[in-house]
């Protein structure tokens, strides 16, 4: 039993979903107002586009993709701490 | 055993030089070992450089192409040096060595010596590379070395305004132009499929099949024309030709005295060296029609461009004060010159180019280094308030003033030989106007140097500097690049018969420039 | 047969994680301050990102076609799934104080705020 | 008027190659469903046993073309980084970087410190695992360097520098770090050179496997794991060089502003 | 059915918008997370393209790098830009 | 006794870098194990305070209870409810900062509870004041501002199993 | 999925990809603020380095260009690139996103520096103050 046509049908019915709710954020990041927003929005954005690489990997069949969804999630924590700290501090270093 | 490995050697080696010398920093603290390193590098940069210069004239007579990784052309990277590039590279090698002889006096109580030695290492193995290489996409990163290397040592004096924003306007536009390079790098690769100069160099003539990358898969004309829009303009920019120019003299005059000299007689050429590359052996007037009509047509610009460099620059010359920035707009003076000339399309023009870039190249060295011990003796880079200083340094005075009777053409010197050249080849081309702008340009840069050494020399010591000892350890360089003007000047002929003819002749022909590389290709199982 | 299992409850829960995802950047729009849009982003981040995740990996582990290489991607998915369950709180919160200390984005509507009652973040 | 005219000029340019752009420049691009013939020679090379004297033997051709096919370009971009940060280095020459210790009262908040000290060995493992993986699976030394050196950064804005210089990772140590790696880098480009030497045949610089006329190789496999010659050493070295390239420049970049502007003060700028 | 060309296109709009928001917008932190908006779109469009080598070193460097260091000279510097 | 500290963070790490690799090759499990005992060396004295704490069987049973229970009840209740508030077309929020006072002294236990919290729809810890024992809790349906319906609500279900596995 | 729709969202995508070229070239000549112009150049590197990966894909199903099998033979390393995309711009752009990222970083302390020296970032401010 061939579970690949499963599979895909499933990925094919969440994908549309991603894209609109993408879609969404882009537009809170869009409106802000203000700083914290943008970047709690860039965030979610890009913790659920960790899941859409993955998922995206499987689909394309490529097992190799799927390794840069670690490093986003690594990078993407690591941008909010830069803004935190930023709105916190008098300097970046200190 | 190792078939022709000094080519392939020689800027790997400079960088790995560069690479471990900052592990002696944890120990080492004294200013002497630096300077030994330095110029041992140097040293066996030329001695490399030479050598290849030997394999090329003497020994092989045709180009030699070096594949790295033992890698066929256009699947890996192949330095490929012919006449032209053997020529450069002993005059970067030459030059250099200079300069950090030079420095060895200059750095004297400077602190951050050891970056700056980094840097000038790197500096000298991104032009090395830059002229040696056969890749194009090679060529991008060797000048971003190069790029890079010139951007730290311009703000090398951290504290000075002018330094510092002359760093960001040049660094700011010089990334911008390498990255065009690159897009018109995808171009290339785009439509021909393949970055080796001499594979597209195959192509563009309407070669047949070459190996491995076989036939063209695009719209060559179309992409040759884009890329060579785009790739001048970066190269124009490397080589400050006017309208590009405007960083040149913020940036020249800012860094310190032999990396001036430098930027002014070696980077600055490497632009030219790329603009000659892509004009005669990449493409050509050679190549096919429609890409030999865009040719035609760059060039026209460029001699316009180059005139027009020429005039505004020699201009500008007089009214400067400041007498670094007074060489500085010399040398886009100079530059303008060396590109009309390369312009041109014949071998005349090319053999003057080539001629007048080495001279240019070794007069500028030795000007923006005499003029550095001046200022630092006066302590001012204002030609009114170094009034008579050079009285108290005649030896120094002498050689400044050779350098400059040679960029305004007195015989016997060299440039005297260089513009009668250039002259001849504005003739010949019935570029009459030319010669007239050559005439204009170098009468107001006459001026413009007569108020200089009026200043250095002839006015009254405004101020008592006592007796000022002069030091062998920047006069031997000096001296050397003075012996090297005369030198050259008295064997121009025996020069122009041995190098100017070979080098012209093989950049016209541009097929042997393939064939170097089909041999390579055909050794390696292609 | 365990295969079919795990790709049909993966499918699930990656199905679930995309709607929770949409609720998520719903209320990302609708929520009035910063504040409470945290809660709508922790809605996109743990049911929107983690819980799929996991769903993603039950999928990679079920899908024999990949090759050996599905456990590759099934250990990235897992890899990335704990990554965003320490991460993704962490960060918020930092956010959160930031913005609170900064006095970036307002309270209100609130009914109480001991924060600045207690002088707020030291 | 000079703006005006390079404002001008870049649009005449983004016009000309939007021209090109739009038809596709009538060649192979991305619609169509082939390659060019130099890709198809990197494909069909990049690990072929059954032709030992012309294959990389790495299945990732990226990192074989990085690292094997054009080395150069490659070792060059290690150089191009290496100066910035030489000339990073000189824009903050004699700035001691240990002036104003500071103790408690820095960084953020403790929730975040425990979760950012947590992730060091996680990371760790992620970042070499792409560097040893880096001739089987995408990745390599500069992916992994650059996914370690989130650790620098986060521990420096996190815990603040002090945090790092309490380790004993000063400017000095981390950029002898990186020196160690890029002359191991200098060292693997000249290898086969030196082993050609030792046993009298030819062989060429940045050489891996065995070439037709050049009978010198590095060993593509220990044991049964297929190591690829170089390429192991390129990426481990790579890894060294560039996460401790990254943390010279944030330690540089986070010194606080008052105490660089302290020792910078009565510099006098020299000509 | 591919989806890869949609998606693509998705992802330069956003991208598009991310870098307009970014040039245009006065307020430099405003920029820089909208700078980071595009390094993402153009993370799924490399994605997309099939180059995970790319992405790898493109990804940490532009969200990551990036910005910090931008964020280390506004934080030295200057918040606004005046027109 | 600082090589034992090495093991629980050398466990760690050779668990992720196996999970990563997704192969048990011979390469992968022996250089695992230099990179887990290389990472382990190298943050040992950060992380560990307390090895036997760290490596006891019966904690870490009780921490995949408490994974098991967090996972799967107390996040879906949470997230039925903000789910059920952000279709709901009146937005019915109520939202504060409020103090939550917790009785726990080690630093992991502060920290899981804090991530527990955030991580749970409807609350997000803003402020964390060791001195006081005390969260500031964003909460977005503030049933009382008093510390005891606080800790109630917020607090309790996750301070019972931390207890067990930290202190 | 039509061909023609297949060419539209192609043309589409990089007649944005041109868009933001054009775009943060203006970002870079015309805005005053250095660190504007610094965000604006990354972007130009960016979609440049974009564009030469566009130039070396090719029509789904394609796949990245690794080998998954260790030990192939001559019909799966025929298969293989009958499918994988053009590794070449993938290799360049690799080189020129670190070399963009090395330049990026020298120019940011220069910049920095630059405050230091001036107390401002705008150019035009600099340039009056030389004076």
């Amino acid at each position: 039993m061939s579970l690949e046509p499963l599979i895909t049908s499933i990925i094919m019915y969440t994908i549309p979903i991603f894209i609109l709710a993408y879609i969404l954020y882009f537009i809170r990041i869009l409106k802000g107002p203000t700083v914290p927003d943008r970047v709690l929005a860039v965030d979610a954005l890009a913790f659920d586009l960790v899941v859409f690489l993955i998922v995206l990997g499987i689909y394309f069949k490529s097992p190799v993709l799927p390794v840069v969804a670690v490093v986003l999630a690594l990078w993407t924590y690591a941008f909010d701490i830069f803004i935190a700290k930023y709105l916190e501090r008098r300097e970046m270093g200190g | 055993m190792f078939d022709y490995i000094t080519i392939g050697l020689t800027p790997p080696l400079m960088i790995a030089m560069a690479f471990t010398l900052p592990i002696f920093t944890l120990a080492i603290k004294r200013k002497a070992f630096y300077d030994i390193y330095a110029l041992t590098a140097t040293t066996i940069a030329l001695m490399l450089t030479a050598y290849n210069y030997y394999l090329v004239f003497y020994v092989a007579k045709r180009p030699i192409a070096y594949p790295f990784g033992g890698w066929p052309p256009p699947i890996g990277i192949v330095y490929e040096v012919d006449a032209l590039s053997a020529y450069f590279g002993v005059f970067i090698a030459a030059v250099m060595l200079m300069i950090s002889l030079y420095s060895v006096w200059y750095l004297r109580g400077v602190s951050g010596y050891e970056w700056y030695y980094t840097m000038l290492l790197g500096l000298e193995a991104g032009m090395i590379g830059c002229v040696y290489t056969g890749d194009a996409f090679n060529l991008f990163v060797m000048l971003e070395v190069l790029s890079v290397a010139a951007y730290g040592l311009v703000i090398f004096y951290r504290m000075s305004h002018e330094a510092i924003e002359a760093g960001i306007k040049y660094s700011l536009i010089g990334a911008v132009a390498t990255t065009i390079y690159f897009i018109a790098l995808v171009f290339i690769y785009g439509s021909f499929g393949t970055l080796n100069m001499a594979d597209i160099a195959y192509k563009s003539r309407g070669g047949g099949e070459f190996p491995f990358s076989y036939m063209v898969v695009g719209n060559i004309h179309l992409a040759s024309a884009i890329a060579l829009a785009l790739s001048m303009w970066a190269f124009t920019f490397k080589a400050a030709v006017v309208p590009n120019h405007f960083w040149l003299p913020d940036a020249h005059p800012a860094a310190p005295t032999p990396v001036s000299a430098a930027l002014s007689g070696l980077v600055v050429k490497v632009g030219i060296y790329a603009i000659i590359r892509f004009l005669y052996t990449i493409y050509g007037l050679d190549s096919l029609h429609t890409i030999a009509n865009v040719v035609s047509i760059v060039m026209k610009l460029l001699i316009i461009l180059g005139a027009l460099s020429a005039l505004i620059a020699s201009a500008l010359m007089v009214v400067q004060n400041d007498i670094k920035r007074l060489i500085a707009y010399s040398t886009i003076m100079h530059v303008g010159l060396i590109v009309i000339s390369m312009s041109i399309g014949t071998k005349l023009g090319i053999e003057a180019a080539l001629y007048h870039t080495v001279n240019h190249g070794i007069g500028k060295a030795l000007l923006f280094m005499s003029a550095g011990v001046l200022i630092r003796v006066a302590g001012s880079r204002n030609i009114d308030e170094m009034s008579g200083v050079g009285r108290y340094m005649p030896l120094t005075s002498f050689t400044l003033t050779l350098a400059v009777l040679s960029l305004e053409g007195l015989p016997p010197l060299a440039g005297f030989f260089s513009k009668l050249l250039l002259y001849e080849a504005f003739i010949d081309s019935g570029l009459a106007i030319m010669a007239v702008v050559l005439v204009v340009s170098s009468t107001f840069a006459l001026l413009a140097y007569i108020k200089l050494l009026y200043g250095a020399y002839f006015k009254l010591p405004t101020k008592e500097l006592g007796r000022v000892r002069e030091s062998w350890t920047y006069l031997m360089p000096l001296a050397v690049l003075a012996a090297l003007l005369v030198v050259l000047g008295v064997c121009a002929p025996i020069f122009v018969d041995e190098v100017l003819t070979p080098t012209s002749s093989e950049l016209l022909n541009p097929l042997k420039y393939v064939s170097a590389v089909n041999e390579v290709v055909k050794a390696l199982g292609g | 047969m365990i295969e079919y299992v795990m790709v049909v409850v993966g499918g699930a829960l990656l199905l679930i994680g995309a709607v929770c995802d949409l609720i998520g950047a719903l209320g990302m729009n609708r929520f009035p301050n910063f504040f409470v849009r945290l809660h709508a982003a922790t809605v996109g981040v743990i049911g929107g990102a983690f819980y799929p995740l996991i769903g993603a990996a039950l999928i990679a582990f079920g899908s024999e076609y990949l090759g050996t290489y599905r456990w590759f991607v099934g250990g990235c998915a897992l890899v990335s799934a704990f990554l965003i369950l320490i991460l993704a709180p962490a960060g918020s919160h930092a956010l959160a104080r930031a913005a609170h200390k900064s006095k970036t984005a307002v309270v209100t509507p609130k009914v109480a705020d001991h924060l600045e009652e207690d002088g707020g973040v030291k | 008027m000079k703006k005006e005219l390079l404002i001008a000029m870049s649009m005449v340019i983004t016009v000309v190659v939007m021209a090109y752009i739009a038809t596709l420049g009538g060649g192979l691009g991305p619609l169509f469903s082939d390659v060019r013939p130099l890709a198809k020679a990197f494909l069909s090379t990049t690990l072929d046993p059954e032709k030992p004297l012309f294959t990389a033997m790495s299945p990732e051709a990226v990192t074989a073309i990085v690292w094997d096919y054009r080395g150069l370009d490659t070792l060059f971009e290690t150089a191009v980084f290496y100066l910035a940060i030489i000339g990073a280095i000189a824009i903050y020459r004699d700035v001691n970087e240990k002036v104003g210790l500071k103790g408690s009262g820095l960084g953020l908040s403790k929730i975040v410190r425990v979760v950012t000290k947590v992730l060091i060995p996680i990371n760790i493992a992620i970042a070499i695992s792409i560097a040893l993986h880096g001739h089987l699976t995408p990745g390599g030394g500069f992916q992994a360097g650059a996914a370690m050196a989130v650790m620098p950064m986060l521990l420096i804005v996190v815990f603040s520098r002090y945090f790092l210089l309490e380790l004993k990772l000063t400017k000095g140590l981390a950029l002898a770090f990186r020196s160690i790696g890029l002359t191991g880098i200098a060292l693997t480009v000249f290898l086969p050179i030196i082993i050609a030497l030792v046993n009298g045949v030819n062989a060429y610089i940045m050489q891996n496997q065995m070439k037709v006329n050049a009978p010198v190789g590095l060993p593509a496999f220990i044991g049964n794991s297929l190591i690829s010659g170089s390429l192991i050493l390129y990426n481990v070295f790579e890894f060294l060089a560039v996460t401790f390239g990254f943390s010279v420049l944030f330690l540089l970049l986070s010194i606080e502003e008052d105490i660089v502007k302290d020792q910078m003060r009565g510099e006098v700028s020299e000509h | 059915m591919d989806m890869t060309y949609l998606l693509l296109a998705i992802s330069m709009l956003f991208a598009l918008v991310a870098t307009y928001s970014a040039i245009v917008e006065r307020y430099l932190v405003k920029a820089v997370v909208f700078s980071a908006l595009q390094s993402i779109a153009f993370t799924l469009a490399l994605y997309l393209l099939r180059a995970p080598d790319i992405v790898l070193v493109y990804l940490p460097i532009t969200v990551g790098i990036y910005p910090a260091a931008i964020l280390f000279l506004i934080k030295k510097s200057e918040e606004v830009e005046e027109l | 006794m600082k090589l034992v500290k090495i093991i629980p963070v050398a466990i760690l790490t050779y668990i992720i870098y196996i999970v990563f690799s997704g192969s048990v090759s011979t390469y992968d499990l022996v250089l695992g194990v230099v990179v887990a005992v290389l990472a382990g060396y190298l943050t040992s004295e950060l992380l560990v305070s307390d090895v036997g704490k760290a490596l006891s069987i019966k904690r870490f049973i009780w921490l995949m209870l408490y994974g098991v229970y967090y996972l799967t009840i107390a996040e879906f209740k949470a997230h039925f409810d903000l789910i059920k508030r952000i279709l709901n077309p009146k937005m019915p929020i109520n939202p504060g900062i409020v103090r939550t006072p917790y009785n726990v002294g080690n630093d992991y236990s502060v920290v899981t509870i804090a991530n527990s919290i955030t991580n749970t729809p409807g609350t997000v810890v803003v402020h964390l004041d060791e001195g006081r024992k005390t969260y500031y809790v964003h909460w977005i349906d503030v049933k009382a501002p008093d510390p005891k319906t606080t800790y109630e609500n917020i607090v309790k279900a996750f301070e019972g199993y931390v207890k067990k596995i930290f202190e | 999925m039509s061909t023609e729709l297949d060419i539209f969202l192609a043309n589409l995508s990089l007649i944005s990809l041109i868009a933001i070229i054009g775009v943060s070239l203006y970002g870079i000549l015309a805005r005053p603020n250095i660190v504007k112009k610094i965000i604006a150049l990354t972007i130009f590197t960016d979609a440049a380095n974009l564009l030469a990966i566009l130039v070396g894909f090719r029509r789904p199903p394609s796949i990245p260009p690794v080998l998954l099998n260790l030990e192939p033979r001559a019909t799966d390393i025929a298969e293989f690139s009958a499918s994988a995309v053009d590794p070449l711009p993938q290799a360049l752009v690799l080189t020129a996103v670190v070399i963009g990222m090395a330049v990026n970083m020298l120019i940011i302390f220069i910049a920095l520096q630059v405050y230091r020296l001036y107390g401002t970032l705008d150019a035009r401010k600099i340039r009056r103050l030389r004076g």
